[in-house]
């Protein structure tokens, strides 16, 4: 990128983000904007989700000591919180809560990595460059949900004993220590995905491609897709559920059980959660 | 009628000049010269003892990023989302230390308050030494520090710009030219001493000064191209030092984080720099004091105002600190105010309770005159005050992340390795290495400066009469600088 | 496809795609070069193989029982992840973390590659040729092993594989199969056989309004959790179903539930027949059931029942008027009710209610039956591994084989299993592993995985019609001293009848010939050839066969009530729940290092066992998070860290199964403990089985202490964020959602 | 004396500006190669068997894609199975006892891969989608296949065995990228490549 290619791009990183008409079906570069609909009222907290993910995206076994550093690497983890008013049991049940990185349209982690290692793709997607992060940590720190995950140690060297580097995944690159991760909703499956859509003239068809913890679910839980299409099941649902990708407070029936995370701090999540339902009379 | 540099510097002193005695009038200039040189020769034992101690502190500090480089930051037992440790809490310490030279040879100058005069070269070595151990920290910090080169804007053969909008771009960029400033403002301001070195030097040492003092003769010239360019230069580096600690606070108040996400951060920031600053000068005045007897120019007066300088700005600090925590209270951010509760309550607070006494309680001792002239409570309060500054540094760091905006990631277990520690040591002996090496090198007093404060308390006290007539001896050996 | 099974093995093996198979940053290679990696292109493979692009084969997995039916994401000749068949009637297309662990079997560290023999007190590796040989020797025709001297003890099995394990003992004239598993249906399956006359009845949760569970985890160990998960979303869609857990221990359905009912172990068939009394008070249910069995049941008033389960009495009442409200319903029982000397009693207990609401023929009807009787799942059970144990004491036994288990591990120790296991001349493991049982054998085979075999599954919980979920390799052998079992097996049975299975070279044609031969049972029309290359690709054979009738008249003679033994030993105060962790199940998968850091859904704790106990009895014995406590019942001890946890019943505590491994490999030794060690003999009186949740025993705190390493913070609810929202069912309107 | 401090002060900046230059890695700063900057020829490679690709590319004037089948479906560009040689080979008599098909030959009847080496090998963490230029260049603008594929790999048709002739590295990719390319052979539309990280690192 020469200066004047940086100059002439810089209102573009001016921009405030996001800013409808961002994503346009007719744009050829944003014609995209992944998105996933997650009903917590069905998720049971079965971890399945984080087994597909450890298994597509070479997610490193960090072992006991390192898991209770805090160093474990699981780029969607499974939440599990009790009522604040419980008594003595938890009568209603615990609340199950997958949290993976919410692809922040307003990204708190793009504006601070020094390097650019992180940065927003035209898909809507919060791209995270391993080779180019210097590891300073500033993403994590700015990350309000957490979600990303420092390689603390040279995993490649310990996490793989062989025969198990033979399950790795070739589209996934093996992060080294000293880098930055997180989840990228499967990116190599969008790519390839996209690829194929575009030799056949079209756009990629909603449930063509998942990421890998939308594919297992056992009880189908997530749902995702091109929020820009109409007719996409995802984007059905958020119109349906009243969460407007570029609204940070939304104005909802209270019927409606859409909510974003931490809306309050503007990231604008890509990730809309439904809220879980308890029978209160039961 | 003002015609000359000297005349107008008379009549300026007039103006603002204390009269003070904080500086005996009568120092013959040829027993300064003789003082402050005594001071690079041959050291004692005493100093290559504690010179290797320090090396063997740096050296274990080295080894421990040795070991971290090798395995990775792991061994830091840092954590997710514990990602900053010690390691930018001391690095904020180093910066904020820096901030006492620019603030005594630059600020102090530019408001002649000359009483600086005799302290400020070894306040400006710290400024220099400091911002270097500063520097480092952000390379020990850095995950891949064999990559660092990515965050300099250079044209490179992958197309590729750091992002500018990252305050850490700010902040090397900063620090960088801060670094580079203070150095070539320290440098500057040597060149008379150096000459005076090199007149009184032999063999090796003579050549190494002759090479530095640029051919400095003492000319009408060159002194009055000496301070034009000394006094743009502290003028340049004034906003400089006062943006470098902005910035670094606005590595902090840029982000979400609870108890960083505040206004007031880069004066909250300033300050706290500046009075860490003081107080390490204070002890290094002290030090100094004693090691090398400049007792004649290192005097209490001297010490004293430093003291209530240190006061006031530990007055402001601690409205700042109030500032931030009073906002936070009565703020509507839940976050923030849980993330106050816990470091009054949590597992840091006793570090927290006692950086707040350290910071705010101890500084009103120095309110007692009797204290601020005993020189063992002196050079204890300066040491305490610098361990609290320290320990704000980590209260702003560690606790926020154990305890930020998302419950589930609070800390499991986050207390520093022993390689954290090992590297902060180590740079502490880094630092005592640099400064040792500085002190036996260069004159750590102004040799021309504390020439200029006598002639002028000489001139206070006698009207505009020429200083030579009261102190004959001054016309001996070559003048005000050789 | 080429012409047989070992040709397909063979341009499996000419896939391997060098250079770019390890991606590693840092590494790898990170420069732009120019001949220092190698591409190795194949030498003749099937058309739909392009490099750098996936392929999928269908095949089945078998972590559990379920028999899901899998597709093998396969690049280069390597396997590397599974995903669910969406062809597949029980998975839907959809899998669990276990099921994804089955590519770290295959790949596994510490995988046996080769036969290994006893000398002296270690294992030796020897060729095949020895190991075949020996096995000539000791079992062959020679040897004089026949009828009642030899057992074959497998784990849960179906298929051909069986058939050639059936044969096989038949060839011998041996009546031992002992199919044995440690966490087995059995007790249920006596109780359903009791109330509606088969083992198990198909379970409709999609179309029930209420589902009361008694302490059945049907999300995460059930019958068939994949398939129960996604019938349990549709119950959660409009109109919402409600969910009601009574257990004494959370499980992970429990955590799901509405409601959520601690209740004293053992006692939920009073609680059941609680709330059949509070129900056949209505005039509408009066009749549904015999006159003899409202009187026998009315003593339950909720007082009585209170005292008896430690749940509040009018809970009673709120089940029965929630089980009144909302139909149709569908009433279950679980292992934690099952497992108890009265434990048939506790589930024909719970079962009557579902005949009083009627929802027998609504949520409740018949699976279908399949029409291979030969292939059928054989479930298993504890009292097989019991019988094996007793001849193994009595001296009858000389040879013994085991596929598929791992006895040595999860027999309790009051049998004594290793050392009667120790007394038999000659015994023989199958593993993939070098497992406990395997070290106490004498000669030790390393069988191919699942993801390596040909084979067919079908298992015992069928949701539509009949599935035969079909296994094929989806890479060639990783190791060349792997044998396949199907290969293993079938030169076994020619041992003894070479002549009848002549025809077959291996258990590929084996296999093949079988499937073939069910092509009129799938009324298929097409050729031999395409119907086994369909049966293949789409990895699932489907037999529209008819429902089993099941009993819907409910006989005075089958309630009898359960004989809850609720008095307070002053010696062993506490019950013991040993819990079946959803990804451990019996501890056979523990060497899997992402089962191992997938944490348990409800403590979080990774890498380890813990004991689960209230807070409040914790806080009455001032025990801590972390505190070591010993857990003590008649046959033993186990040291095992404590985990403050709300969701118990507070005179219960919970260790989890499937930890305490000495050799299984290096994620699992040493790990946490094992509570199968200190089970009591206490057995189930209708079925022999071990009751599993009949032992009490006591706990003592002791002076050390270590943190728990879990994935949870230091805080466990959401500190007044907005993270997890609850919304009253009656407020939300799922109807109007997509 | 202002020329002294001028000097020390270029001294200083010559270090500092030393140390903090990347290190000197392939490619090196723009401009640093040859005249337009990318042409970089890499090392002679020797292939087990030496492919003649102008014979074959040439003088027989096959299409790339005919052989590297991947490039217009997939990432890869596929280094041809060992039958796809033997299928036309096995026809043609005349070259049947060459030394170099005699090899060839030798591989097939013992059913082993040829280890060929990577010529055009980009590091483990960017991900060339072949498929991507191929389509756009080659079917839709409608240009002739061998200028298509020489963009980066030169004229390979006039090579024995590949050799990489571009640098293949990332400023390289972009200055490529920033270019605006027709949309295909009829329009006059332009649009440029994609420039976001996602799209070639993985």
């Amino acid at each position: 990128m020469s200066i004047t290619n940086l100059l002439n791009n810089w209102s573009f990183y001016r921009n405030k983000r996001p800013y409808r008409g961002q994503y346009d079906l007719n744009k050829e570069y944003s014609e995209y904007k992944w998105a996933m609909a997650l009903d917590l009222d069905i998720c049971t907290g079965c971890n399945a989700c984080t087994t597909a993910c450890y298994a597509e995206n070479n997610l490193p076994v960090v072992g006991k000591k390192r898991f209770h550093h805090g160093q474990v690497m699981h780029w969607i983890r499974i939440e599990r919180y009790w009522d604040e008013k419980m008594v003595d049991f938890p009568e209603q049940g615990a609340s199950f809560l997958p949290m993976m990185c919410q692809q922040c349209e307003a990204a708190p982690c793009e504006t601070v990595c020094p390097v650019g290692a992180t940065s927003h793709t035209n898909d809507g997607l919060n791209s995270q460059n391993y080779h180019r992060c210097i590891g300073s940590r500033y993403c994590s720190a700015n990350c309000p949900y957490k979600v990303r995950y420092f390689n603390f140690w040279n995993y490649p060297s310990t996490a793989w004993p062989a025969p198990l580097p033979d399950q790795l995944n070739p589209d996934v690159t093996v992060r080294t220590k000293g880098i930055m991760e997180k989840c990228t909703f499967c990116v190599q499956r969008l790519n390839e995905a996209k690829s194929r859509a575009r030799t056949e003239y079209r756009l990629v068809r909603d449930g063509e491609v998942v990421p890998a913890c939308v594919q297992a679910c056992p009880t189908s839980a997530i749902t995702f897709g091109n929020i820009v299409d109409p007719n996409s099941k995802v984007a059905k649902m958020w119109k349906n559920q009243q969460v407007d990708l570029y609204k940070d407070l939304q104005e909802k029936d209270n019927t409606v059980r859409g909510y974003r995370i931490l809306e309050d701090l503007r990231p604008f999540p890509s990730v809309m959660y439904m809220e879980r339902i308890r029978d209160t009379e039961a | 009628m003002i015609n000359t540099f000297e005349e107008r510097d008379v009549a300026v002193e007039k103006r603002f000049i204390h009269k003070e005695k904080d500086i005996r009038e009568d120092i013959a200039w040829a027993q300064i010269n003789k003082d402050v040189l005594k001071s690079l020769e041959r050291p004692r034992m005493l100093f290559w003892v504690i010179f290797i101690a320090s090396l063997a502190l740096f050296m274990v500090g080295v080894s421990c990023e040795i070991y971290q480089y090798q395995t990775g930051m792991g061994v830091a037992n840092l954590d997710n989302p514990h990602v900053w440790g010690l390691y930018i809490g001391t690095f904020i310490f180093w910066i904020g230390m820096s901030h006492s030279g620019t603030l005594l040879s630059a600020i102090l100058h530019i408001m002649h308050a000359d009483w600086r005069k005799p302290i400020y070269r070894f306040a400006e070595a710290m400024t220099t030494f400091s911002l270097m151990t500063a520097g480092l920290f952000v390379m020990v910090h850095l995950g891949r520090v064999w990559q660092f080169y990515y965050v300099v804007a250079y044209p490179n053969e992958r197309w590729t710009w750091p992002n500018f909008q990252s305050p850490l771009v700010w902040d090397a960029t900063a620090i960088f030219t801060y670094l580079t400033s203070s150095m070539i403002f320290l440098y500057i301001g040597m060149i008379p001493d150096l000459a005076i070195c090199r007149d009184n030097a032999t063999g090796f040492r003579k050549s190494f000064y002759t090479f530095l003092s640029l051919g400095w003769m003492g000319t009408d010239r060159q002194w009055a191209n000496f301070r034009v360019t000394y006094l743009t230069v502290a003028c340049f580096l004034i906003p400089l030092a006062v943006s470098v600690h902005s910035i670094v606070a606005t590595d902090f108040a840029v982000s979400q984080q609870p108890g960083w996400h505040i206004t007031s951060f880069p004066p909250y920031f300033v300050a706290g720099a500046l009075y860490s600053g003081c107080a390490a000068i204070i002890t290094l005045f002290i030090v100094l004091r004693y090691v090398f007897r400049f007792e004649e120019y290192m005097t209490m007066p001297i010490l004293e105002k430093t003291a209530k300088l240190t006061f006031a700005i530990a007055m402001v600090w601690t409205y700042l600190n109030l500032v931030e925590y009073s906002s936070t209270w009565y703020g509507d951010d839940m976050y923030a105010k849980q993330a106050l509760i816990y470091r009054a309550t949590g597992d840091f607070a006793p570090y927290w309770w006692m950086m707040n006494f350290l910071g705010s309680v101890v500084p009103f001792t120095l309110a007692f005159k009797r204290i601020r002239n005993n020189i063992p409570a002196m050079l204890v309060i300066s040491i305490l005050l610098n361990v609290g500054m320290w320990l704000e540094r980590w209260m702003i760091v560690s606790p926020t992340f154990a305890n930020g905006i998302y419950p589930w990631t609070w800390d499991h277990d986050q207390w520093p390795s022993l390689v954290q520690w090992g590297i902060v040591a180590g740079s502490f002996g880094w630092f005592n290495m640099l400064f040792m090496l500085f002190c036996k090198i260069f004159p750590s007093v102004s040799m021309y400066e504390v020439k200029e404060m006598v002639y002028h308390r000489s001139l206070v006290r006698k009207g505009t009469e020429d200083a030579t007539q009261i102190n004959p001896e001054l016309a001996v050996e070559g003048g005000i600088a050789s | 496809m080429s012409e047989s099974g070992i040709n397909r093995r063979d341009f499996l093996k000419v896939l391997g795609l060098g250079g770019s198979s390890l991606a590693l940053t840092g590494c790898g290679n990170t420069d732009i070069r120019s001949g220092d990696e190698l591409i190795m292109p194949n030498v003749s493979p099937e058309d739909f193989v392009v490099p750098g692009l996936s392929v999928f084969y269908a095949s089945t997995c078998t972590q559990c029982g379920s028999a899901c039916g899998v597709m093998g994401r396969v690049r280069e000749g390597r396997v590397l992840k599974m995903e669910g068949n969406p062809q597949s009637k029980i998975s839907g297309g959809k899998i669990c973390g276990l099921g994804q662990a089955a590519v770290q079997v295959q790949y596994n560290p510490d995988r046996l590659t080769q036969p290994m023999m006893k000398v002296g007190n270690g294992l030796q590796p020897v060729s095949w040729d020895k190991a075949m040989a020996t096995l000539n020797e000791k079992v062959g025709p020679k040897s004089g092993i026949k009828g009642e001297n030899f057992a074959f003890m497998t784990g849960a099995m179906s298929g051909h594989l069986k058939v050639l394990v059936q044969n096989y003992l038949d060839s011998l004239d041996s009546k031992n199969h002992f199919a044995y598993e440690a966490l087995s249906p059995s007790i249920g399956f006596a109780a359903n056989k009791q109330v509606y006359g088969v083992d198990m009845p198909r379970l409709h949760f999609d179309k029930a309004k209420l589902i009361v569970s008694f302490g059945s985890d049907f999300l995460g160990t059930g019958a068939s959790p994949v398939h129960f998960a996604a019938e349990y979303a549709k119950f959660r869609k409009a109109p919402r179903g409600t969910l009601v857990q009574i257990e004494p221990k959370m499980t992970m359905t429990g955590a799901n539930a509405d409601r959520w009912i601690a209740i004293i172990p053992g006692t939920e068939g009073i609680f059941a027949l609680g709330v059949a009394n509070q129900l056949l008070k209505h005039s509408e249910f009066t009749n549904t059931v015999p006159a003899g069995i409202a009187s026998l049941v009315s003593k339950y008033d909720p007082e009585t029942v209170s005292q008896i389960t430690g749940v509040r009495p009018e809970l009673v009442g709120h089940v029965a008027s929630l089980l009144w409200e909302k139909t149709p319903s569908i009433v279950i029982s679980g292992a934690s009710a099952e497992g108890h000397a009265h434990g048939v009693q506790n589930a024909v207990a719970i079962q009557l209610l579902n005949k009083i609401l009627g929802n027998v023929g609504k949520t409740i009807d018949g699976q279908a039956k399949s029409p291979f009787p030969q292939i059928a799942p054989e479930a298993g059970s504890f009292s097989s591994l019991k019988a094996m144990n007793d001849a193994m004491g009595g001296g009858k036994l000389q040879a013994v084989f085991i596929h598929g288990a791992n006895p040595v591990f999860t027999a309790p120790s009051f049998m004594g299993f290793r050392d009667n296991l120790r007394k038999v001349p000659f015994k023989v493991a199958f593993v993939n592993a070098a497992d406990e049982t395997a070290q106490e054998c004498d000669l030790v085979l390393p069988i191919l995985t699942a993801v390596e075999e040909f084979g067919s599954n079908i298992a015992w919980y069928q949701p539509e019609g009949v599935e035969i979920t079909m296994q094929q390799p989806l890479m060639n052998k990783l190791y060349p001293d792997t044998r396949s079992m199907g290969d293993i097996m079938l030169d076994l049975v020619k041992q003894r009848r070479a002549d009848e299975y002549k025809n077959w070279p291996d258990f590929f044609s084996y296999l093949k010939a079988a499937v073939i031969n069910m092509k009129p049972a799938v009324k298929y029309t097409d050729t031999d050839e395409h119907f086994w290359y369909d049966t293949l690709s789409s990895g699932v054979i489907h037999i529209d066969a008819p429902q089993e009738q099941i009993g819907d008249s409910f006989a005075e003679a089958a309630l009898s009530l359960p004989e809850v033994q609720n008095v307070q030993d002053p010696k062993f105060p506490f019950y013991l729940v040993p819990s079946e962790r959803h990804y451990f199940r019996d501890g056979r998968h523990a060497n899997c290092g992402w089962l191992q850091e997938s944490p348990d859904p409800l403590t979080t704790i990774v890498w380890d066992s813990w004991v689960e106990i209230h807070p409040k009895t914790a806080a009455s014995m001032g025990i801590k998070e972390g505190d070591y406590l010993e857990i003590a019942s008649q046959n033993g001890t186990l040291k095992v860290k404590a985990y403050l946890f709300p969701g118990i019943h507070p005179d219960a505590v919970s260790i989890p199964l499937g930890q305490g491994h000495e050799s299984l490999g290096r994620f699992a030794n040493g790990v946490g403990v094992n509570p199968f060690t200190i089970l009591n003999p206490v057995f189930e009186k209708d079925t022999g089985e071990l009751a599993m949740f009949g032992t009490r025993v006591s706990v003592k705190k002791t002076s050390d202490s270590e943190i728990v390493v879990k994935d949870e913070g230091p805080v466990s609810t959401q500190m007044g964020r907005k993270l997890v929202v609850t919304l009253p069912a009656d407020v939300a309107q799922l109807s109007k959602e997509i | 004396m202002i020329h002294r401090l001028l000097a020390v002060l270029s001294f200083v900046f010559l270090c500092v500006g030393t140390a903090s230059a990347e290190p000197l890695k392939w490619g090196g700063p723009i401009g640093s190669q040859t005249s337009d900057g990318y042409n970089a020829l890499g090392p002679v490679v020797k292939q087990p068997i030496e492919f003649p690709h102008y014979r074959h590319a040439r003088d027989m004037g096959i299409s790339c894609l005919y052989c590297h089948t991947g490039a217009r479906r997939g990432y890869v560009s596929v280094i041809p199975r060992i039958d796809k040689c033997i299928g036309c080979h096995q026809n043609i008599e005349s070259v049947r006892n060459k030394p170099r098909i005699k090899k060839l030959f030798e591989y097939w009847e013992k059913k082993e891969p040829i280890p060929w080496k990577k010529v055009n090998d980009l590091p483990d963490y960017v991900r060339f989608n072949h498929e991507r230029h191929v389509q756009r260049f080659y079917f839709r603008q409608n240009r002739p296949i061998r200028e298509v594929c020489g963009y980066c790999h030169g004229d390979v048709a006039n090579m024995t065995v590949d050799r990489r002739v571009k640098s293949l590295s990332m400023g390289w990719c972009i200055s490529c990228h920033q270019k605006d390319h027709r949309e295909n052979d009829v329009s006059m539309k332009t649009s440029h490549g994609p420039y976001e990280c996602w799209q070639c690192h993985k």
